[in-house]
């Protein structure tokens, strides 16, 4: 077994466990932990396919903003975030999930062995391929517009994601006293904080 | 004169848009302004209109009637017509598309429509002049005279259209001034219902005109009186009125089990088109004229006021019935059996009318029957072809009528002033020795009366007169000779036309007679009724209601009279109108006086009736033209025809002398006692609106009541309804599915992406044959697919032509003709899975490609001859000869010499023999 | 074991992606279906790289993967947003309460 | 002579006009008078339109056609329902006078369709590439029957969007997007001749209406708006699958894809394929009509719309159907609209002239009963169209144009009486002549139109249908019986609307909350004055209306026979196939296709570079 070989099913089984330990653990914060392997190992393998840029926007995007964001949500949430699904049916679908998993990987395999000819190792990698400037110029080139696209849809999603998330002010409560700074930090987050009492404002 | 005549040339006599535009002006002003202008600018307006429509229309009379008197000096028989020509209104299609008839909006003026202009104007004026004060304290007075001045106009356009459509303008403009002047008072809801009692009886009528329009339209192929006149011998011929289309609809299935059933539905039964005609129009008449059946609405639109009675329910709209069948004589000619109905209708009508005269108390409810009677002698008169004497009757009618009911809405004026019930005012038994207080009135009722009932002398003696002495001595000739109408192309006979019955003329007498005595009788009632005796409407005062039955009853709670004016003389607005009625309806019968031989209406109108008269556009045998019949010893029956008529005068009057007079109304109460069914019935007018409400008008409110329910239940409950719940019901099924539970959709979708990979996994072997039939070349492509690689067997033995899958898609393949092949087609995918598809290719022996003549196939008609019949189409062709005996053998079908046989081409497959293989086919 | 072959990565793809599949299915808890969807998201970029590296020609591969990342970005932030919202409105995370699309 | 009395002389008919229309009205104040005024005198400008000058025409060269008309007609209104949009909500008088502004410009434009001499052919043509792709084209004329159609159209809508405004007083924002985007889709479906854009329009028209009936309706009025939506809906999905075969048909045997009218018209179906893309045009048109037994929406729909809405339904809607009959019915599938014809009449008289008349006469709400009646006069102009004579067919595009104005102010006059009672009962009402005399008077003259009576144009239309079925050669015997039959139908339109007037304006006041209604206000009269002129002008110079249609109606007929004739040569059995083309390229811009028989088998594609070739400006020949 080659260092390659070793690197990539390394890399894999990473992944793989990574994978299924997100899918199958109780806790979501496990789950992030696992989907944090997976992304890392998948960076990896990114790297192992001369894909260097993609492998280090892999990591920002993935590894540095989603899961730091889900795992953000899944703090906010408290113990909520937990379902605990214990329900038969949940038992039973996931049964079914998990023959389905196996009957589809089966044919995967079959279809990847069959339906794509001869097996050829990979060859020689391009000189300057994957790199940061021929990604960007290419994304600068031919894909500007797409790119301006996704550009206008991140801005498009942050707004909307913070029209969706913000707790909307519901008929007219009367509003917590406290200096407009102070509620920023201090106020409730969340409606179900609203209750609580604001901390007493020391002296400054 | 000269002026004048220059001035208005007869192709361009614009003297008729000063006749017609006057009225239409009065009304417009009045009925905008009128509520501002004030009722003496009202009065004023509508006056001036009216009396300068009469002025123009004495000035268009004199002008014609010194143009027809030139011509007559020239020996032209042609009738003299001024024509105002207007704008074309709207082209219609003639015949089957052919042409296009443009209708015009084109005015006329011929002796006919003269003496009716004349008419209409002068007893118009009159009557408005009279109304200025009968109507004067009403709040509407400005749109009464804006009703009334729109009636003038529109009647003036009925007389004096040149064509159907234009007069139908008129004619029903007419009527809507009529529903709009019944209901004038229409804060009652009899008054309302009156009117559109009117409106819609005189629709039906006009139903009839408008099918009248239609088949003239059709037949003759033009709609202005020049056009119908030249063009009107074309009605001589059948019509299919039974069945329509070429069968009745279902008999097809009866042709093999009861071919009896179905011939004797399918014989054709034939009218001739004229009589169609003829009865449309005569339907249209009869509406309007409130003839029978249609005479419903006239004794109810008596609820309009006074004026509007005298004007448009007696003297002049609904005379527009004889004026019609007197325009449209030269059409109803020829029928006969038409025109005797017309006679018939019109003396029953008489009698019926007067019949139900005799009982009625409401002084406008007789006067009202009474014009109906006289209405039904008038088409007596004309129904026996006698056109100028029911024309004269139309004359001396208005103003007898006129005058009679004139002098009753005087008696009524005076009645209400005390009363100030209108219909106690109007009611003849709260009346009586009226003489004394209103003698002027009384002499126009006098004058009026006597004219009625026929006293020598009087107008209506010479009208009623001649329309008797008519009645037995003319009738109408067959139009073709002996009736029967030919068929130009095969010489047979169409049609055998019904003639006039042989005992037509005595019954017609007969009845004219009778309706004469009737006449005398219940007119002199009623003016003994009004002004002899003693005055008894000294009881009533305003409020009061007749009482229930018991006429005995007041007798014992006898009071003296109850403080209020008396009945007194009318003003001079409206006793000097009645009284030159009255002079007119006393004098006027000199104008067709033919036992005194002084008759010059009746030549002067001749041109007109020319076409009625035996002029020879249609050939008749023995040289004359359709028209009347003349009995042979017509000139010496005059006298002794005279004599039952003065009979009839002394025997009414006298009798009503005797009765109402003399003995007080004693043996009319007797025999009402003895026969209170008889009277009753009779009393409530035969109870034939009665009998309208239970069968037509209650057949047509179910049929209403059953469409709404139908359309509630079956429209929108069946075809609306039952595809919303099937649409519902599916909707409830497939909601079954949608659990809304996100996951869900994702497994549906799951699934969905497993069946397509199994799709694409799996090798489709397809396959399209591209023909050339005439080359014998055959192409069979197969489908692409993803990695697909293809293996051929062209032979068909089993063994591939090649060990490899290739990527050839399409293999051509040659055939001989008659030559079967099977090619097999094996696909491998990209999952190196194979499919195997087999195509069969057959080339015909024939080449069927060029087409030649259908296959005609003969078979036996239901009528014995045989005939072609192409497949696929319905229609047989006709055999142009009969078919000879059959030669051979029963069964075997000859064929026919008139038929030229569709060339058989060689080899063509029988379409009779099941076809195996189509080009193409791929099995 | 021979050198890396893309059915290698393509298989590998295919496993992570049907696990993602599998979880997005069968876990009622939103939070784990997300991350269910950046699973498949990754799986499918994998393959898109892996496929790229096969067919030199150009770099398409790894701008559609490139997009697919702004895009799983995007989606990450509004989905955690929507789900902050519907637990505030139902308070729980648990998909099964969100059953109103039947409605 | 000095210019002032020069324009006194040549202007006198508007200066007369104005002179009495601000004389008329009583108790107005002076604004209200001048401005009637205007209106009379404007009035009297598009009725002395109507009249060319016969010298004057005869001397003056053939007017241009500004080649861009049509599409400002079409496109201001639908540019004005963008425009809409960015004003402000708050501020609905602004709103409102733009909206009028818009459709009053849009009316001024289509006035310039009077002054071209209508020729037969198609005039204003604008052809541009839309979608190239699938063969789909912005394809826009006129001819002398849509012509008519259109001025129809902008004539009513500015009267049913005043009197709207004059109602309603909530959403006037959507209000004034719906009546603008309506307007402009009806347009466009009257003027297109590409069947993609037809349908576009035919469809787009659809959703303004069902928010009209659905935000200012009555008590049920999302099941009516509902009702609506699907009846038609379902008509004209099947609509939209035979246009698509004929377009796949036509690709096939001519080689290139195309949606054009002109080029489809060409196309001779087999028989059955023929009979059954007629019968899912049919069912769309007799949907919108509409004809026994897909009538019901109607009633609903009116019932439950408010005034604006059921004027332009009756008004413009309906005639949507009927003008795809003659456009596309008769145009395109000639043969199985011939063999059909006999049966479909029967059909209009009985379900539609006399079943409609004698539901009506049963209904209670004055609404309703109007409906009923527009489904009996449609029945009229339906038994026009399938006589397809001359007359039969001007008469019923006249009697398309009459419905819409006495219908339209028939439901205007309901209106009217709905916002001072807001009920339409009839017996509710009853001796209401006496409080509203104006009123009385107009609704009794409108009903004389509806119900035909001489004079009005009511009757010109009617007379002109009986007539043209009377002698049609199509409906043969049966149609003498037809006519007969639709003519009962004019008593019974005297039966139902004398009933309603007696019941409404005549009788005693029985109902005391009727005694303090106010007459006609100044709104209402301006609203009706063009309606009640327009009554009396084509009632009495119907020509200077028909003599511009005349030539395209003939043409119809003519292409009617035509097609006819070209579908009973069709073996039973033959393949689709191509008529040869009448007017060539200059009509469509299209290439001639391939002529039948040479090189079968092998169709080229047609060559793109005729597309390109620009297409005539104006196109009339």
């Amino acid at each position: 077994m080659s260092v390659g070989s070793l690197f990539f099913s390394v890399c894999a089984l990473v992944a793989l466990v990574g994978a299924v330990s997100t899918v199958a653990a109780k806790n979501p914060i496990r789950g992030a932990v696992g989907l944090l392997a997976t992304i890392v190992a998948i960076a990896a393998l990114f790297l192992k396919l001369a894909a260097q840029f993609l492998a280090a926007i892999q990591l920002i995007v993935y590894a540095g903003a989603v899961v730091v964001l889900f795992v953000f949500v899944i703090m906010l949430l408290g113990p909520d975030a937990n379902t605990g699904e214990k329900s038969a049916k949940v038992r039973l679908s996931r049964w079914g999930g998990a023959v389905l998993l196996t009957v589809i990987t089966g044919v995967a395999l079959f279809v990847t062995r069959k339906g794509f000819g001869p097996l050829v190792a990979l060859g020689p990698v391009r000189a300057d391929f994957g790199s940061t400037e021929a990604v960007g110029g290419l994304v600068f080139r031919n894909g500007l517009v797409p790119f301006e696209i996704a550009t206008a849809l991140l801005i498009v999603a942050v707004v909307g994601a913070i029209a969706v998330a913000r707790s909307k002010p519901h008929a007219k409560k009367p509003r917590p006293a406290g200096h407009e700074t102070r509620r920023l930090f201090a106020g409730p987050l969340h409606p179900r904080d609203a209750e609580r009492p604001l901390p007493k404002e020391s002296a400054r | 004169m000269h002026a004048l005549q220059k001035l208005f040339p007869p192709t361009e006599f614009a003297l008729l848009a000063v006749i017609l535009l006057l009225p239409l002006l009065g009304a417009i002003v009045n009925g905008v302004f009128g509520k501002r202008l004030g009722k003496e600018a009202v009065t004023t307006m509508a006056l001036f209109a009216i009396g300068g429509s009469f002025v123009a229309s004495l000035a268009s009379f004199w002008l014609l009637a010194s143009a027809q008197s030139a011509a007559h000096a020239k020996g032209s028989e042609e009738a003299v017509r001024f024509l105002w020509k207007g704008w074309e209104w709207v082209r219609i299609s003639g015949r089957h598309d052919m042409a296009q008839l443009p209708l015009a909006i084109d005015f006329s003026y011929d002796a006919l429509s003269g003496v009716m202009s004349l008419v209409v104007t002068g007893v118009g004026f009159l009557i408005h002049l009279y109304s200025t004060k009968y109507m004067d304290k009403d709040p509407s007075y400005h749109r009464f005279f804006a009703y009334l001045n729109l009636f003038i106009f529109s009647m003036l356009v009925l007389i004096l259209g040149n064509s159907l459509p234009v007069l139908f303008v008129g004619w029903e403009g007419v009527g809507l001034c009529s529903y709009l002047l019944i209901g004038f008072w229409f804060d009652d809801e009899k008054n309302a219902a009156a009117g559109k009692k009117a409106f819609i009886t005189n629709r039906i009528g006009d139903f009839g005109l408008i099918v009248a329009m239609a088949l003239l339209v059709y037949y003759v192929g033009s709609l202005d009186w020049s056009g119908i006149e030249g063009g009107r011998s074309n009605l001589l011929t059948r019509v299919q009125m039974w069945p329509v289309g070429n069968q009745v609809p279902g008999t097809g299935f009866l042709q093999a089990s009861m071919p009896s059933v179905a011939e004797a539905l399918n014989r054709p039964r034939f009218v001739s088109a004229a009589s169609l005609v003829g009865l449309a129009l005569f339907l249209g008449c009869a509406g309007k004229s409130a003839q029978f059946p249609l005479y419903v609405w006239l004794p109810d639109a008596m609820a309009g006021p006074t004026p509007v009675s005298a004007l448009i329910h007696a003297a002049t709209m609904v005379t527009a019935g004889v004026y019609l069948v007197c325009r449209m004589a030269g059409v109803f000619v020829l029928s006969p059996a038409v025109m005797f109905t017309i006679a018939l209708v019109g003396a029953g009508t008489a009698l019926l009318a007067a019949s139900i005269a005799f009982v009625q108390n409401d002084i406008k409810k007789v006067l009202a029957y009474s014009t109906v009677s006289q209405l039904g002698y008038m088409f007596l008169g004309v129904g026996v072809g006698a056109f100028s004497a029911g024309f004269f009757h139309v004359l001396t009618h208005a103003f007898f009528k006129a005058c009679l009911f004139l002098a009753a809405g005087s008696v009524i004026y005076a009645m209400h002033k005390r009363i100030h019930d209108t219909d106690a005012s109007q009611d003849m038994r709260n009346m009586g020795g009226m003489k004394k207080y209103m003698p002027k009135t009384f002499a126009a009722f006098a004058m009026a009366w006597v004219a009625i009932i026929g006293v020598p002398g009087t107008s209506g003696f010479f009208s009623k007169d001649e329309i008797l002495f008519k009645a037995y001595t003319s009738s109408v000739a067959m139009p073709v000779a002996g009736g029967k109408i030919m068929d130009p192309r095969s010489g047979k006979v169409a049609l055998e036309l019904w003639g006039w019955p042989s005992w037509g003329p005595t019954v017609l007498y007969a009845m004219g007679v009778l309706g004469a005595v009737m006449t005398a009788f219940y007119m002199s009632r009623l003016v003994f009724g009004i002004f002899w005796g003693d005055f008894k409407g000294w009881k009533i005062v305003k409020g009061w209601k007749e009482p229930e039955h018991d006429e005995h009853h007041d007798d014992h709670h006898e009071h003296g009279p109850i403080e209020g004016p008396k009945p007194k003389e009318s003003p001079w607005q409206i006793t000097v109108p009645i009284l030159i009625l009255g002079a007119l309806s006393i004098g006027a019968g000199f104008l067709n006086a033919h036992p005194v031989h002084i008759a010059p209406l009746d030549h002067f109108l001749e041109p007109v009736f020319k076409f009625a008269n035996g002029a020879k556009d249609v050939a008749v045998a023995g040289g004359k033209g359709p028209g009347v019949a003349l009995h042979p010893n017509a000139h010496g029956l005059m006298w002794p025809l005279m004599l039952p008529g003065l009979l009839a005068l002394v025997a009414g009057a006298g009798g009503a002398f005797w009765v109402y007079v003399q003995q007080a109304g004693g043996p009319a109460k007797a025999l009402a006692e003895k026969l209170p069914g008889l009277h009753a019935l009779v009393y409530d007018k035969w109870r034939i609106d009665e009998l309208y409400e239970e069968t037509i008008i209650g057949a047509v409110d179910s049929l209403a009541e059953f469409a709404v329910v139908f359309d509630r239940i079956v429209v929108d409950g069946i075809v609306a309804r039952v595809t919303a719940f099937i649409v519902a019901a599916s909707g409830t099924g497939l909601r079954l599915i949608q659990t809304g539970h996100t996951q869900a959709y994702a497994a549906v979708m799951v699934v969905g992406v497993g069946g397509l990979g199994w799709f694409f996994v799996a090798p489709h072997a397809a396959a399209t044959v591209k023909p050339d039939e005439a080359s014998g070349s055959y192409q069979i492509t197969a489908a692409p697919g993803l990695g697909y690689q293809y293996r051929w067997d062209s032979d068909g033995d089993g063994k591939p032509d090649s060990a490899e899958f290739g990527s050839q898609a399409s293999l051509p393949v040659n055939l001989e003709r008659g030559e079967q092949k099977t090619v097999v087609l094996e696909v491998k995918n990209a999952f190196e899975r194979v499919s195997k598809k087999r195509v069969t290719l057959f080339r015909p022996k024939a080449d069927a490609s060029a087409g030649g003549p259908g296959v005609v196939q003969i078979e036996q008609g239901p009528d014995g001859q045989l005939r072609g019949v192409v497949p696929g189409q319905n229609k047989p062709i006709e055999l142009r000869r009969p078919a000879p005996p059959p030669p051979g053998g029963p069964g075997a079908l000859p064929v026919p010499p008139g038929l030229r046989m569709a060339p058989q081409p060689p080899g063509r497959p029988n379409p009779a023999e099941p076809h195996q293989h189509q080009p193409g086919d791929v099995h | 074991m021979m050198g890396q072959l893309v059915q290698h990565y393509v298989l590998l793809s295919t496993v992570i992606f049907m696990i993602g599949a599998v979880g997005f299915l069968v876990r009622r808890n939103i939070l784990v279906q997300l991350m269910s969807i950046e699973l498949m998201l990754n799986a499918v970029n994998l393959a898109l790289v892996a496929f790229n590296r096969q067919h030199q020609g150009n770099m398409n591969g790894h701008m559609f993967a490139f997009f697919i990342m702004a895009v799983a970005a995007a989606e990450a932030a509004v989905g955690l947003a929507i789900l902050l919202a519907f637990y505030r409105l139902k308070g729980s995370v648990n998909s099964d309460e969100a059953e109103t699309l039947k409605h | 002579m000095s210019p002032g009395l020069k324009l006194v002389f040549e202007a006198w008919p508007y200066l007369l006009a104005f002179v009495v229309g601000v004389l008329i009205p009583r108790r107005q104040g002076l604004f209200e008078r001048i401005a009637i005024g205007v209106v009379a005198a404007l009035a009297v400008l598009l009725v002395m339109g109507l009249w060319p000058d016969k010298a004057a025409a005869a001397d003056a060269p053939t007017p241009k056609e500004w080649p861009n008309l049509l599409n400002v007609i079409v496109f201001l209104p639908i540019f004005g329902s963008i425009s809409v949009l960015f004003l402000p909500r708050q501020s609905p008088k602004l709103l409102r006078r733009f909206t009028m502004l818009v459709l009053g410009l849009d009316f001024l434009a289509s006035l310039w369709l009077l002054g071209v001499p209508m020729t037969s052919g198609w005039h204003f043509q604008y052809i541009r590439e839309w979608l190239p792709t699938f063969g789909i084209r912005y394809h826009v004329a006129v001819d002398g029957v849509s012509t008519w159609l259109v001025l129809l159209s902008t004539f009513t809508t500015p009267i049913a969007a005043y009197v709207s405004f004059g109602s309603l007083k909530t959403r006037t924002k959507d209000l004034c997007f719906s009546l603008l985007l309506l307007h402009g889709a009806m347009l466009g479906a009257f003027v297109s001749l590409d069947l993609f854009l037809f349908y576009v329009f035919w469809e787009l028209m659809l959703v303004p209406m069902i928010i009209l009936i659905g935000i200012w309706g009555g008590v049920e009025k999302i099941k009516a708006a509902y009702k609506f939506f699907l009846y038609t809906m379902a008509g004209s999905v099947l609509m939209l699958a035979a246009i698509l075969y004929m377009v796949w048909t036509h690709k096939e045997i001519a080689g290139f894809v195309t949606f054009d009218y002109l080029a489809l018209k060409n196309l001779v179906l087999p028989k059955t394929a023929a009979l059954l893309c007629f019968g899912a045009f049919l069912l769309a048109f007799i949907i919108k009509v509409p004809m026994f037994p897909l009538h019901t929406w109607l009633p609903d729909a009116h019932v439950q719309a408010p005034t604006g809405g059921s004027i332009i339904l009756a008004a413009v809607l309906l005639k949507l159907g009927t003008y795809g009959y003659i456009r596309f019915c008769m145009g395109m599938f000639a043969g199985p609209a011939w063999s059909a014809a006999a049966n479909l009449a029967g059909l209009a008289v009985g379900g539609g002239v006399l079943y409609g008349a004698l539901v009506a006469w049963k209904q209670d709400d004055v609404k309703r009963l109007v409906a009923y009646s527009s489904v009996a006069h449609m029945g009229f102009v339906m038994l026009g169209l399938f006589a397809a004579t001359r007359a039969g067919v001007e008469g019923a595009l006249l009697q398309m144009v009459n419905h819409g104005i006495s219908t339209g102010a028939l439901f205007l006059l309901v209106g009217v009486i709905y916002d001072r009672r807001h009920t339409r009962e009839v017996r509710e009402f009853g001796g209401l002549a006496k409080v509203m005399p104006v009123y009385a008077a107009l609704f009794v003259l409108v009903t004389m139109s509806s119900i035909g009576v001489p004079g009005t144009n009511g009757f010109v239309g009617e007379f002109m249908v009986i007539m043209g079925a009377f002698v049609s050669l199509p409906l043969g015997s049966h149609g003498q019986l037809q006519a007969v039959l639709a003519t009962t139908g004019v008593i019974l339109a005297a039966v139902y609307m004398l009933s309603l007037v007696q019941k409404m304006f005549f009788g005693p006041l029985s109902n005391p909350k009727n005694a303090n209604l106010p007459d006609l206000n100044v709104r209402e009269t301006l609203a009706l004055a063009p309606l009640i002129a327009l009554i009396f002008v084509l009632g009495l110079f119907p020509n200077v209306f028909l003599d511009r249609a005349r030539d395209s109606v003939a043409s119809v007929i003519e292409g009617y026979q035509e097609g006819r004739k070209a579908y009973m040569g069709m073996e039973p059995g033959a393949a689709a196939k191509l008529r040869p083309r009448k007017g060539g390229n200059l009509e469509t811009g299209y290439p001639e296709p391939p002529k039948p028989g040479g090189e079968t088998g092998k169709k080229e594609p047609a060559p793109t570079a005729a597309l390109d070739q620009a297409p005539p400006a104006g196109g009339a020949r």
